[in-house]
């Protein structure tokens, strides 16, 4: 039993970086349709900023996090205008081709600049206690990835709801000749939203560094398909289905490891997400809306 | 009679410039003019594009965005191999049962996951070819992840032509059918499909297993010519890579797929000699060709002398800015 | 107010609009009726930037509109109800509502119309806080009007206000139109229902397969046999 | 005997019902029109009997058997073909190939036969091609069978459509707005079109339409449906002059 | 609009052109000797394939800036196989038809293997800096292949080293097996290790595997402290056994750990922190901090160049250059033929990673040392020389 609570503890900090990565696939995909593939690669992007923020700059790590997501904020914004934008009346599967190479561009550009060797996280920036409660052992790590995790979703909930760019996001992903009857500019949401989903990344990327200690140019294309997974498992544009399924993934993979065999984690992952949408075709979350005809 | 004549006529061009094909690149192997290097560029180009040709059949023609062609790749690499090298059978039995549990496994996915659409489709199958890639990387008996070495090398140029050929004449032939327009239908209009008759499911089905198959066919070649296979060689990555062929092409173009794939293969053996920007050279031609052409390099057209003269001319609707 | 100069409109290979012309008087309300497909949606949907025209041009009180970005046309004061009302239905009432308000800045003045909004339709003010996809047709009617009040326009475009609408509803629906118009603003109806339209308009165009067949005042139009033969045949 | 039956068919979605208890008889070589205003349900009537949606309840039955919730193929098969009220066609595909894939559910060679190229299959695609040109040709589309449908001007768009649902040889055709978009000239065409189909291919007709003129000139009967209910039922004279369809169409008189 | 795409595509495929062309130039005359450099640049061991490649070419400079061999200088021929063994092959054949005398690299036992026919068709010798799996110097019958030598340690040595090390001198009686299940590598070790442990008496509790990649073990670590045992075997990595060694110690697993060459990094210390590595061993072939000065010339060369410090990628490559530069010398000759029968008869050959002789299947016979990691040092435990 005590095991069991550990094992969900675990999943607890590695489903909170899962669902903030699957945040920014999903509410990208919302307003474009488009699959992002390129969003685990923002992530690395942002890991790499704060660590050079900790380790150049010698910030703490809360600024670090703020240096990397505003800088893949903007980041975000870039690939959208540059990439993506020309590619909004062609045919999605030429975007999902663009954002392969996008995601290839981000990941080979990272190494021919600072190596494919990993990078070490400063310990300083994070100077780890354990807890104990009641036989559980929980680091400050987990707890401040944990807490990060929750006040992001937080705050991203809150731009959503109660802001006038983040309703206009929710009016031009849901329709938008509706959304510029109301005079809403569409690019600038879409830009904005790249900029949310960015930043939510970066702040994974980050946390990935402080979690796991290291960080290289390839740590994205992992845990961007695992986020990608957990966001198709929600219901792929559903933002409270992006944040279930990343807990659902983490915790899910941190079973499997404890109770079955971990090498079999990710076909499990994978198998559990086909069940889940041959019973529901459209993710937990997802609504079932017929084609017109 | 007339018909006939001209279909015969055809047939026998076709014949004799085969022949003169095989019989040249034949020569050129065995004169040394393609020296090794040269050889190892065509067979990857060969596998490319019967990989892309293959893939195309899905999502060109079929329109199901399947992201799991190298987890068929790996079905057929790895039953082949058990076949050839564990249990001495000769290489044509290692072909046909590669493809055939490729086939199979395509089979087994399809049924399934073909009732989802679009990217739920997409990452359902990127999921199978996944599982696929684990569940042999768990099997022993074939080396788990170290994979299996030491494969005969039974692939030679003429099974990579006969491979070549025969997939783009079944998929072409098909396409070409009664059959392969109720595919194409799929991919128009699914709806307008069913209410005319045509059982949409089974063509799904019918597209992913054909395309399954000749994507084991390209499995067993890449085994038997490459000497070792381990699952890591059929990740995502692989398929993605696939794709990437087939929408370079232009979805729902045979020619398009032979000629990206080529594209591909070449440019992949250039950049060998550029490490440190390699990846990036090809990322930024993968993104500029799809915001310049994001229908691919020839739309859903095939290659013909006509088109090549009409695309140069700008003519081409497909270029026109809407 | 509103001057449409002879504008062709194509979708694909299409012609839907046929050097399509009429004109909106300030104050007044004008109505475009003609069956399904006749190009009445198309008309509104170039108005307000949705489309745009291939020849011709759309003058706005004495602005050249026809390539102004949508949501200039908006700030300009032209808003538009849409056809199926087309709500946010995962917003609430009141996020709609907002919407609507999207490109003002002036806080009280906002605040002033929403609770307008709300007196108007009290129903919407019971719901505020309920997801637009939960109203009932009417509801949802309402609710697109009240959202296209919020741009406080001086050109309100209304699409088929009555479709799908319950009788009874439609007439309370067309009231609110009157007194919309009576309250100032210039109203351009597209309708099916055209004995409803034709009853509250002051002038009228009956459009046909993208061109205008028949046009002039509306009571003369109503009594005009022309018009049911339009609707029902000869 | 009915050709089609329906039984207290009912359709809904998410609560809203779209049909309910609808009841329609349609004989053999009828022309029935089924109008009503917009967002009546007319077309989840098409949908329904097509197999498109499947009913909650409620039966349709064809030829003496209950075709409710088959799937749209198998009841192509049966004999019922349709058109769309937002045209269908395959629109990368050129005029002929669209007809020829209505022709598909009987083709006439095997699936090896197509991949091998056996005899049977260029005697088959040639039969095919000559079969796919007369439904072209009884259209005048023949001459433009190598265009691609979608740069097809829209009238011949629908002409297009008709022809591909001609092609699947029903014996009950469902026209969703035939006529929509059509000038006036190609509307009397169009009916005069409708008129020999009917003769010629002993067909069964039933369809929606907005216009009028052609509904009244051509039906023999004609459903009015309101709020997924028919209003009335009866001769094109009956249903112009009854009052509850002229309110529902033009509204009340106020 | 048009214009302007149709000058992309043709600077586009004058861009291929410019590149094909470029690449189609002749290489090096007499006066140099072309060795080939095939190493994963790209792709997922990237990391790898660059260190092992610096310290290849920290290698070189070194012998050019004495004047080089036979009075040559040796000029390299870079090339990247994208971690993949098909593209592996296919840069073999790139490099032997360029007229490489040797070819050094590729780092992973598969990747060699896929070059291995190439370089046996040609005679040419390759030598693998780091491939350990059993099969790479042989062929399934067991004869060695010819041309194909290695300057690391093979698997089995290692996992029995550490088997005879955890139940002679640690005393363990139970262990836990947790390996890098998707490298031969990984697996190889732990087959050797349970294979002399339990020949010894020991018990194996579990055997529990990871993935290249993986970050995160603690389901797996919380498993295994459940079961408590005496020591705990990882062979791996330091990509991952750094984070999974941290992660056992937050966790509260204090027993013993201990793995292969492969944890041999200057990250180990820096990811792991120092007090979580107290009581982890490795076995190695040298140590960075050997007072050796052949080793620590390299490692000052090293950190000068490159600004950072060697792992074993870059220590073996840097090794496999310098033997393949002694078999030069030995044959007195630039034939790949003489260099081959040189290298076989390579005798106590000093490398930074220890005194080695060829033996006849083509491996390394040099000595191995277990390294204890104290307060975030390397030190030197036992050495155990070869048979």
């Amino acid at each position: 039993m005590l095991e069991l609570m550990q094992q969900i503890v675990n999943g607890l900090s590695l489903g909170a970086i899962y669902a903030l990565i699957a945040l920014g696939y999903t509410m990208i995909y919302g307003i474009i349709k488009l699959i992002n593939f390129a969003h685990g690669d923002v992530m690395m992007v942002g890991a790499y900023i704060g660590f050079f923020s900790v380790s150049l700059l010698g910030t703490n790590i809360m600024v670090a996090m703020i240096f990397a997501m505003i800088a893949c904020a903007l980041l975000g914004v870039i690939i959208e205008k540059v990439a993506y934008k020309p590619l909004r009346r062609a045919t999605r599967i030429a975007a999902l081709i663009t954002a392969i190479g996008v995601s290839l561009f981000l990941e080979y550009t990272t190494i021919f600049l600072l190596t494919p060797q990993q990078r070490i996280f400063p310990q300083g920036a994070f100077p780890v206690h354990d807890y104990n409660f009641l036989g559980l052992s929980v680091s400050n790590k987990d707890i401040f990835i944990f807490i990060s995790a929750i006040v992001l979703m937080i705050i991203l909930q809150f731009i959503v709801k109660n802001t006038k760019t983040g309703k206009a996001m929710r009016a031009v992903s849901e329709d938008k000749d509706a959304a510029v009857l109301m005079g809403i500019n569409v690019d600038n949401t879409i830009s904005m939203t790249f900029a949310l989903g960015s930043a939510l990344a970066a702040a994974a990327g980050v946390m990935i560094g402080v979690y796991y200690n290291t960080i290289n140019p390839l740590m994205g294309i992992l845990p961007g398909l695992k986020a990608f997974v957990a966001a198709v498992l929600g219901g792929i544009g559903i933002i409270p289905g992006a944040m279930v399924g990343g807990f659902i993934l983490g915790i899910l993979e941190t079973l499997v490891s404890g109770y079955g065999n971990s090498l079999y984690r990710d076909a499990v992952a994978f198998g559990v997400l086909i069940l889940i949408l041959l019973i529901k075709p459209t993710g937990i979350f997802g609504k079932n809306t017929g084609e017109k005809v | 009679m007339k018909m006939l004549e001209t279909r015969w006529g055809k047939f026998i061009i076709e014949v004799v410039a085969l022949a003169v094909i095989f019989t040249l690149v034949q020569y050129f192997i065995t004169a040394g003019i393609f020296n090794q290097y040269h050889q190892i560029t065509l067979t990857s180009m060969c596998i490319n594009i019967i990989l892309a040709v293959s893939l195309n059949l899905i999502n060109g023609f079929t329109g199901q965005l399947s992201l799991g062609h190298a987890g068929f790749m790996a079905v057929g690499a790895y039953v082949s191999v058990v076949l050839t090298k564990f249990m001495g059978m000769p290489f044509i039995v290692g072909i046909i049962a590669g493809c055939l549990g490729a086939a199979l496994a395509g089979f087994v996915i399809g049924v399934p996951t073909l009732r989802l659409k679009g990217d739920y489709l997409a990452i359902a199958t990127l999921g199978f070819g996944e599982i696929i890639r684990v569940i042999l990387q768990n099997i022993d008996y074939v080396g788990g992840p170290a994979g299996v070495v030491g494969i005969p090398k039974l692939t030679s140029w003429g099974w990579l032509f006969a491979g070549v050929v025969v997939t783009i004449f079944v998929i072409q032939n098909l396409i070409n059918s009664s059959y392969g327009r109720a595919i194409i239908s799929v991919r128009e209009d699914e709806i307008a499909s069913e209410v005319m008759g045509v059982n949409t499911t089974n063509y799904k089905v019918l597209a992913f297993v054909v395309g399954a198959f000749f994507a084991g066919f390209a499995g067993v070649l890449y085994a038997h010519y490459f000497y070792i296979i381990k699952p890591e060689t059929f990740n995502f990555l692989k398929s993605f890579d696939v794709l990437v062929m087939v929408v370079l092409g232009g979805l729902g173009s045979t020619t398009g797929a032979v000629i990206a794939a080529v594209f591909v293969t070449l440019l992949t053996a250039v950049l060998q000699a550029f490490p440190a920007v390699r990846m990036i050279i090809y990322a930024l031609i993968l993104i500029l060709i799809m915001i310049y052409r994001p229908q691919g390099l020839m739309g859903n057209k095939e290659l013909s002398v006509k088109i090549l003269g009409r695309i140069w001319s700008g003519k081409d609707g497909s270029f026109e800015d809407k | 107010m509103l001057k449409v100069n002879e504008i062709d409109v194509y979708y694909g290979a299409i012609h839907a609009l046929k050097k399509l012309s009429f004109e909106v008087e300030q104050g007044s309300i004008v109505t475009l009726i003609g069956a399904n497909g006749a190009g009445k949606t198309t008309t509104l949907k170039t108005i307000s930037g949705l489309l745009r025209p291939r020849s011709g041009s759309i003058i706005y009180k004495g602005t050249d509109i026809t390539r102004i970005a949508p949501a200039k046309i908006v700030e300009m004061g032209i808003s538009q109800v849409p056809e199926g009302r087309r709500v946010f239905a995962a917003m609430t009432v009141l996020e709609n509502l907002e919407m609507g308000a999207y490109l003002r800045k002036d806080k009280k003045e906002i605040a002033r119309d929403l609770d307008e909004v709300f007196d108007r339709f009290p129903r919407l003010k019971e719901r505020r806080k309920q997801l637009a996809g939960t109203l009932s047709g009417g509801e949802q009617q309402m609710l697109a009007i009240g959202r296209a009040l919020m741009a406080r326009p001086s050109l309100l475009l209304m699409d088929e206000p009555s479709m799908g609408l319950a009788p009874l509803l439609v007439k309370e629906i067309f009231e609110i139109i009157k007194d919309i118009n009576s309250k100032g603003t210039t109203i351009l109806l597209v309708e099916q229902n055209a004995h409803m339209a034709l009853s509250i308009a002051d002038k009228a165009y009956v459009i046909e397969t993208g061109e205008i067949v028949l046009q002039g005042q509306a009571g003369e139009l109503m009594k005009s046999e022309e018009v049911k033969k339009a609707y029902l045949g000869g | 005997m009915a050709l089609l039956k329906i039984n207290n068919l009912c359709k809904s979605f998410g609560g809203l019902s779209a049909v309910l208890n609808f009841n329609m008889e349609i004989r053999e070589n009828e022309l029935i029109g089924l109008i009503g205003p917009n967002g009546a349900g007319k077309t989840t009537v098409f949908n329904l009997i097509t197999g498109v949606y499947k009913p909650d309840e409620g039966e349709i039955i064809f030829k003496g058997e209950n075709i409710g919730g088959l799937p749209p193929y198998a009841i192509c098969k049966k004999g019922i073909a349709r058109t769309f009220q937002n045209i269908r066609l395959f629109n990368n595909l050129t005029v002929l190939e669209n007809v020829k894939i209505a022709l598909h559910k009987d083709v006439p060679y095997s699936l090896p036969a197509a991949v091998v190229r056996f005899g049977s299959f260029y005697k088959g695609e040639a039969k095919i091609e000559e079969e796919a040109l007369k439904w072209l040709s009884l259209f005048n589309l023949d001459y433009k069978k190598d265009e691609i449908a979608s740069n097809l001007p829209y009238g011949e768009q629908r002409r297009l459509e008709i022809a591909r649902a001609l092609a699947t040889h029903p014996t009950l055709l469902i026209l969703d707005e035939p006529a929509a978009g059509m000038n006036p000239n190609e509307t009397l065409e169009l009916m005069e079109l409708i008129r020999r189909l009917r003769d010629e291919f002993g067909l069964s007709i039933l369809l929606i339409e907005h216009d009028m003129s052609l509904v009244m000139g051509v039906c023999e009967r004609i459903y009015v449906l309101d709020y997924g209910q028919v209003i009335a039922e009866g001769k094109p004279e009956e249903i112009r002059n009854n009052k509850r369809v002229i309110e529902a169409y033009l509204g009340e008189e106020v | 609009m048009r214009i302007s795409r149709k000058v992309v595509l043709v600077v586009l495929m004058l861009f291929m052109f410019g590149i094909v062309a470029g690449c189609g130039g002749k290489a090096g005359g007499g006066e140099e000797i072309l060795v080939g450099i095939n190493a994963e640049l790209s792709g997922a061991v990237a990391s790898y394939g660059t260190n092992a490649r610096d310290g290849a070419m920290l290698a070189i400079e070194q012998i050019n800036a004495e004047g080089g061999v036979l009075g040559k200088k040796i000029n390299a021929i870079e090339r990247d196989n994208k971690s993949q063994a098909d593209e592996a092959m296919s840069v073999s054949a790139d490099l032997v038809g360029k007229g490489i005398v040797a070819q050094i690299g590729p780092l992973t036992s598969g990747n060699v293997q896929g070059c291995t026919l190439v370089m046996m068709d040609n005679k040419i010798p390759l030598i693998a800096p780091a491939a350990t799996a059993v099969n790479v110097t042989v062929n399934e019958k067991g004869e060695t292949l010819d041309y194909i030598f290695r300057v690391c340690f093979i698997d089995p040595f290692q996992g029995t080293l550490m088997a005879q090390f955890a139940y002679e001198n640690l005393g363990a009686k139970t262990a836990v097996i947790l390996k890098d299940a998707s490298s031969d590598y990984g697996k190889g070790l732990a087959e050797y290790f349970k294979k002399t442990f339990t020949e010894k008496g020991g018990k194996i509790l579990a055997e529990e595997g990871f993935v290249k990649g993986d970050r995160d073990f603690r389901a797996t670590l919380t498993k295994i402290r459940g079961l408590n045992p005496d020591f705990i075997y990882v062979p791996g990595y330091y990509e991952e056994v750094a984070p999974l060694i941290k992660q056992a110690r937050e966790l509260g697993i204090t027993a013993p750990m201990g793995g292969g060459d492969g944890w041999d990094s200057p990250d180990m210390i820096e990811v792991a922190g120092k007090a979580n590595l107290n009581n982890t061993y490795f076995t190695n072939h040298y140590s960075v901090q050997d007072q050796n000065p052949k080793v620590q010339k390299f490692v000052k060369a090293y950190k000068e160049k490159y600004n950072k410090e060697p792992d074993a990628f870059a220590a073996l490559a840097y090794d496999a250059v310098q033997l393949l530069a002694q078999a030069i010398k030995d044959a007195n000759s630039t034939n790949p033929e003489d260099i081959k029968n040189a290298l076989e008869n390579i005798k106590d050959f000093e490398g930074v990673t220890g005194r080695m002789s060829i033996d006849e299947q083509h491996n390394p016979v040099k000595a191995g040392v277990i390294i204890e990691f104290k307060d975030g040092k390397q030190v030197m435990n036992t050495r155990i020389e070869p048979k």
